[in-house]
């Protein structure tokens, strides 16, 4: 059974359809990548599945039950987890406090809910870090800290919206190893990624769309040789080769 | 020694001094002085729950102040009921209140909550100032209640010497301090900031943000009303201008930015900065300067926004830890 | 009947001068997005200013536009400029500026007891002006000549304000920054100049409202709290922002105070208007007429 | 000299570095793209270049004076005039008004009536809908008044942020029409894209961006076909 099920899936923002029927399926265990270019709906489409704001019209199945329309944090308790493209840590305090905050989802106790987020900490090589300002961080730290947030909460799938924009290039490489290695764990990733050279390092399966339409699904190989997406990413009169 | 004994001791020390102060203060104007610093600590400390950890702006505290001293007195006068009992009951009152109010507001963006919560406390004052009789209740309306000072002692919530006064407030005090310095290591107290910092972020991660806020304003209204019914006793004599005043509001808020919002030290030091400004301007100059402590207040408020947005807490307990640090440079981080 | 009629329109006729009262609250929060919780300050200050500008010059109480209309600009506009505009630039990338409300509340006490200081706490009214007193006679009823002045004034000052926004190169740069502030800056649009007019403009529109009361209305140390809490709900109820949402704000609250009084005492309208004024905050807390920009 | 001499930006969000050591110049009367993947940091350059974001190093250099700590009001009256990705127009004014305010600039407002017909006549549906408030238009028509408020600043230089953004094919063309027609008449462009064939087709050069960098210049027509650049945005 698949693990999140998006079917014919409709977002419209006063008229204008930013995500046009759209189709998804991940299955258990999967890196899943999502790209399109600026503009084309991918962000929305994240946010109707994570619960931002609930679709117009479709059906999302996550782990069998529907999850149209459902609260945030409801979503996260039954083990969907999602970090934002623009990171939101709790400035004011520490790196231990921030993950904590995620933690607490599964207990009530300070002392449990500390211990696993230094879990989760050590398990990202972050542990070092414990005591500093989530202000204080720099960009790939608060990348890691979002992540180490998302990971607290002991999801089933990880939505990662652009966790990488913005990293080096050997930042970027860890990353990677970083997302294979909760694949590892068993954790389904569903990625939005703007930096190429990772999603298709880094997927097993990405669906492409524009103007809220998926034109393409495959392989990395199968979606980087696609007349179609080669032509939505440089221009509908590009000569392909 | 390290930091923590150090801090041990400090806090001993404070709260020994804090405790023998009545055999030292004997001037009654004094310590009528301390009573109402510890009483707008109190009243701060409580405020702080919702208006600093959830980071919302409540301007209309003085309802819940209102609502405490009104239950209480009214049990006694009419009933006979102990203002202890009339205290828990007034509690839970505005408790309720706090929570029929927060529930639609807590939502809105932060300046439409302060206007809601500054409209909630004018429409209490304006009917409590209507109201002769509430039912078999008499309220008083404008002319406010008076509580004859007929039979000391603590059941009855009265004495006739200030002391005793001192220490209730000064206990209440603690045990508020201490239930917000709890609040601040549990669960809730780590929603409350998480939902206040980034609700959006803190919603992805689990936290019912209106929820969390929802339990804060109920705590934090429970404790303000306890205040209300120390208040009534202490000054024997209540009326809906003075004790549901936007002043009153004001001045919790006051406070609570200058010391540092959600922060359990920043209401007593905005107390200890504020209210003795309060007082001596109006013991010395009232006459000749009205209204000069308030000018004062709005100068720092602006002051403070201007240069230490998060409060005086911050630079002041900077300064603490480079005094108790300096003998031995910092040693280990754990 | 004819009693309820005579209080209708007196309650609308004094309804527009709350509205008037709360239009600088509107254009100011519609443009910095902020509340400026002083703004019954610097209505005082209006009152403060018409009634010494009036006393001093004795000239009929309308004539003193003006002189109330360049000071109260002014004063907004330095008042902004100095004290509001340092905090707007730290807290930049602040969702929501909190803080710049705390500080207007800081403006507000010592504004407040600043003119205590200089004025005392007497009531002060204008006494004898040409105005005074004054009623005009229809049929039975008698419709109070002073609050017909400012039912006017309101509605010209209202058209006035509209003119100018949609006419002159700053009222379409106000609009502009109100909308987009990064896409006006990309015009060449100082935004926090605007911000000064913004508030300047907003406090002249509140000397305006000072002169149309103060032929009526006693003038003290205080009066500014009095039109605050008004001025927020009556913005809130027409909506934030909106300047005819102020005018039928206000006259909403002129009728329940007006026509009240028949059914009730005059106290207890009071409570009405924070019941209503919460009830709308509950159910529609975009106001009646919404955060759209009329103007 | 170029008009616009870009040299060693660099620049950043907080403290995400987006632009690295970036180096580039458009001359009088040229139309230069800016080309590459999402993310690239090109919508970030142009946002530097117009004063919207502090550059933390390097020099921008315009008409031979320094303006890399020049507050966008006055990069605007200087004449680098910057057409904002996703339109950005004034939603609840009418037309005309917006493209009013395009002239709100000294230099500009004083010819404004004059600059409102040249930009009529090169945009005659704008005049067609001039009361029509901006909210109600379509997409592509809203792209216009852009690019028409754009020129009431009279501007030296026009930099225009991927116009064909979120568009349909047709109207991407009409855009681009549109941009050739301006360049034309001699305006100097400089534009990012995402329509990799059709900016290049119209432009005279061309710069390639990743992360922050620049990773290929050259003559727009040798750029076109470079099999480099389909690398460059699909990764592999």
């Amino acid at each position: 059974m698949a693990l999140l099920q998006v079917e014919k899936m409709t977002k419209e923002f006063g008229g204008l359809r930013a995500v046009d029927s759209l189709d998804l399926t991940i299955e258990p265990g999967q890196i899943f990548g999502l790209i399109g270019p600026n503009g084309a709906g991918k962000s929305t489409a994240f946010n109707c599945i994570a619960g931002a704001f609930a679709p117009t019209s479709g059906k999302i199945t996550f782990d069998g039950e529907v999850i149209n329309g459902e609260k945030p944090w409801n979503l996260c308790k039954s083990g969907l987890a999602r970090t934002f493209q623009i990171v939101k840590p709790f400035a004011s305090k520490d790196v231990l406090y921030n993950v904590t905050v995620a933690s607490f989802s599964t207990t009530n106790s300070r002392k449990h809910a500390e211990e696993k987020a230094m879990a989760v900490l050590e398990s990202l090589n972050f542990a070092d870090k414990k005591n500093v300002l989530a202000g204080n961080l720099t960009i790939a730290d608060r990348k890691r800290l979002e992540i180490a947030k998302a990971l607290a909460t002991e999801p089933k799938l990880l939505l990662l919206d652009e966790v990488m924009a913005g990293l080096r290039p050997n930042e970027v490489d860890e990353m990677v190893s970083i997302f294979q290695d909760l694949r590892k764990q068993g954790i389904t990733i569903f990625i939005i990624e703007h930096i190429m050279r990772a999603i298709m390092a880094l997927s097993d399966h990405i669906v492409v769309i524009q103007f809220g339409k998926k034109i393409a699904e495959g392989s990395p190989a199968e979606i980087a040789n696609d007349e179609r997406v080669i032509k939505a990413y440089l221009g509908d009169d590009y000569v392909v080769a | 020694m390290n930091s923590q004994h150090i801090n041990k001791i400090a806090l001993l020390g404070v709260l020994a001094l804090a405790f023998a102060l009545p055999l030292v203060v004997r001037s009654a104007t004094y310590l009528h002085i301390l009573v109402l610093l510890f009483f707008y600590a109190y009243l701060t400390t409580s405020w702080n729950i919702v208006g600093g950890f959830a980071g919302v702006l409540p301007l209309g505290h003085a309802a819940f102040v209102g609502i405490g001293a009104y239950t209480s007195t009214v049990l006694s006068l009419q009933y006979g009921i102990s203002p202890w009992i009339g205290m828990v009951v007034g509690g839970v009152l505005a408790m309720i209140a706090g929570i029929i109010i927060g529930l639609p507001t807590l939502k809105m963006r932060g300046a439409y909550f302060a206007l809601a919560t500054i409209a909630f406390a004018e429409g209490l004052r304006v009917m409590v100032e209507n109201i002769d009789y509430l039912g078999p209740l008499k309220i008083n309306g404008p002319r406010g209640l008076q509580i004859p000072p007929l039979e000391t002692g603590f059941s009855h919530f009265m004495f006739a010497t200030k002391e005793p006064y001192y220490y209730i407030i000064l206990i209440m005090l603690l045990l508020v301090m201490l239930l917000t310095y709890m609040v601040s290591r549990s669960k809730l107290g780590y929603y409350l900031v998480a939902g206040g910092e980034e609700p959006e972020a803190a919603m992805a991660l689990g936290v019912n943000v209106a929820r969390a806020r929802l339990i804060a304003m109920a705590v934090s209204s429970f404790l303000t009303a306890l205040a209300g019914t120390f208040y009534a006793q202490f000054s024997l004599y209540i009326h809906p201008k003075s004790i549901i005043s936007l002043d009153m509001s004001f001045e919790i808020a006051f406070i609570a930015l200058i010391g540092g919002r959600g922060s359990i030290v920043g209401p007593i030091l905005g107390a200890l900065l504020l209210r003795p400004v309060s007082d001596f301007c109006r013991i010395y100059f009232g006459d000749s300067l009205p209204g000069l402590h308030l000018i004062i207040f709005g100068l720092v408020l602006i002051l403070v926004m201007l240069y230490q947005p998060r409060g005086l807490q911050e630079p002041i307990s900077r300064l603490y830890q480079r005094i108790i640090n300096r003998p031995q440079p910092a040693t280990s981080g754990s | 009947m004819l009693y309820v009629l005579e209080d209708t329109i007196n309650g609308i006729l004094m309804g527009s001068i709350y509205g008037l009262t709360a239009m600088g609250l509107t254009i100011i929060f519609g443009v910095l997005k902020v509340i400026n919780f002083a703004h019954g300050s610097l209505l005082m200050v209006g009152m403060y200013v018409s009634y010494w500008a009036i006393r001093l010059t004795g000239v009929h109480p309308y004539v003193a536009l003006i002189l109330v209309i360049p000071i109260m600009f002014i004063f907004g506009y330095s008042l902004q400029k100095i004290i509001i505009r340092p905090i707007f630039i730290a807290e930049k990338n602040v969702r929501e500026p909190v803080t710049v409300i705390i500080v207007t509340t800081g403006i507000w006490y010592i504004l407040d007891n600043l003119t205590l200081l200089l004025f005392g706490p007497q009531y002060r009214s204008l006494g004898n002006n040409p105005l005074q007193g004054k009623m005009l006679e229809l049929g039975e009823m008698f419709i109070s000549m002073p609050k017909l002045y400012g039912f006017v004034t309101a509605l010209v000052t209202a058209a006035a304000v509209h003119w100018f926004m949609h006419k002159t190169v700053m009222g379409r740069a106000i609009r502009a920054t109100s909308m987009d502030r990064e896409a006006a800056s990309l015009m060449g649009i100082d935004q926090y100049k605007i911000y000064n007019v913004a508030f300047g403009i907003g406090a002249a529109t509140t000397g305006i409202a000072a002169v149309t009361l103060i032929p009526f209305y006693n003038v003290f140390p205080t009066v500014g709290v009095l039109f605050d809490i008004k001025g927020f709900i009556i913005v809130v109820l027409g909506g934030l922002g909106s300047i005819t949402g102020a005018l039928v704000g206000g006259v909403i609250i002129g009728l329940i105070e007006s026509v009240g009084p028949q059914f009730m005492t005059a106290t207890w309208t009071e409570a009405i208007v924070y019941g209503l004024f919460l009830v709308v905050l509950f159910v529609k807390p975009s106001g009646l007429f919404g955060q759209k920009h009329d103007w | 000299m170029s008009l616009l001499d870009i040299h060693n930006l660099n620049a950043s969000y907080g403290d995400v570095q987006v632009i690295f050591d970036l180096s580039l110049k458009v001359n009088q009367g040229e139309v230069v793209s800016i080309i590459g993947g999402n993310g690239a940091g090109k919508s970030t350059l142009l946002r530097v270049i117009s004063g919207l974001l502090p550059a933390s190093g390097g020099q921008i250099i315009f008409e031979e004076k320094e303006i890399q700590k020049d507050l966008p009001e006055n990069i605007v009256a200087q004449g680098i005039v910057h057409v904002p990705e996703g339109r950005r127009l004034f939603p609840l004014m009418s037309v005309k008004d917006n493209l009013m305010v395009g002239a709100y600039n000294k230099r500009a407002r004083e010819e404004s009536e004059q600059t409102l017909q040249e930009v009529y006549s090169l945009l005659p549906r704008l005049e067609e809908r001039e009361d029509q408030l901006a909210m109600t238009l379509s997409g592509g028509e809203q792209q216009m008044v852009a690019i028409g408020r754009g020129l009431m600043a009279k501007p030296h230089i026009l930099m225009l942020d991927e116009p064909s953004l979120g568009l349909a094919p047709l109207l991407i063309k009409d855009i681009f029409e549109t941009v050739r027609k301006i360049a034309d008449q001699g305006m100097t462009v400089l534009m990012v894209e995402q329509d990799v064939r059709h900016s290049l087709s119209l432009s005279d050069r061309g710069y390639v961006l990743e992360h922050g960098r620049v990773v290929m210049e050259g003559q727009a027509d040798q750029m076109i076909d470079d099999p480099h650049i389909r690398e460059a945005y699909l990764g592999m």
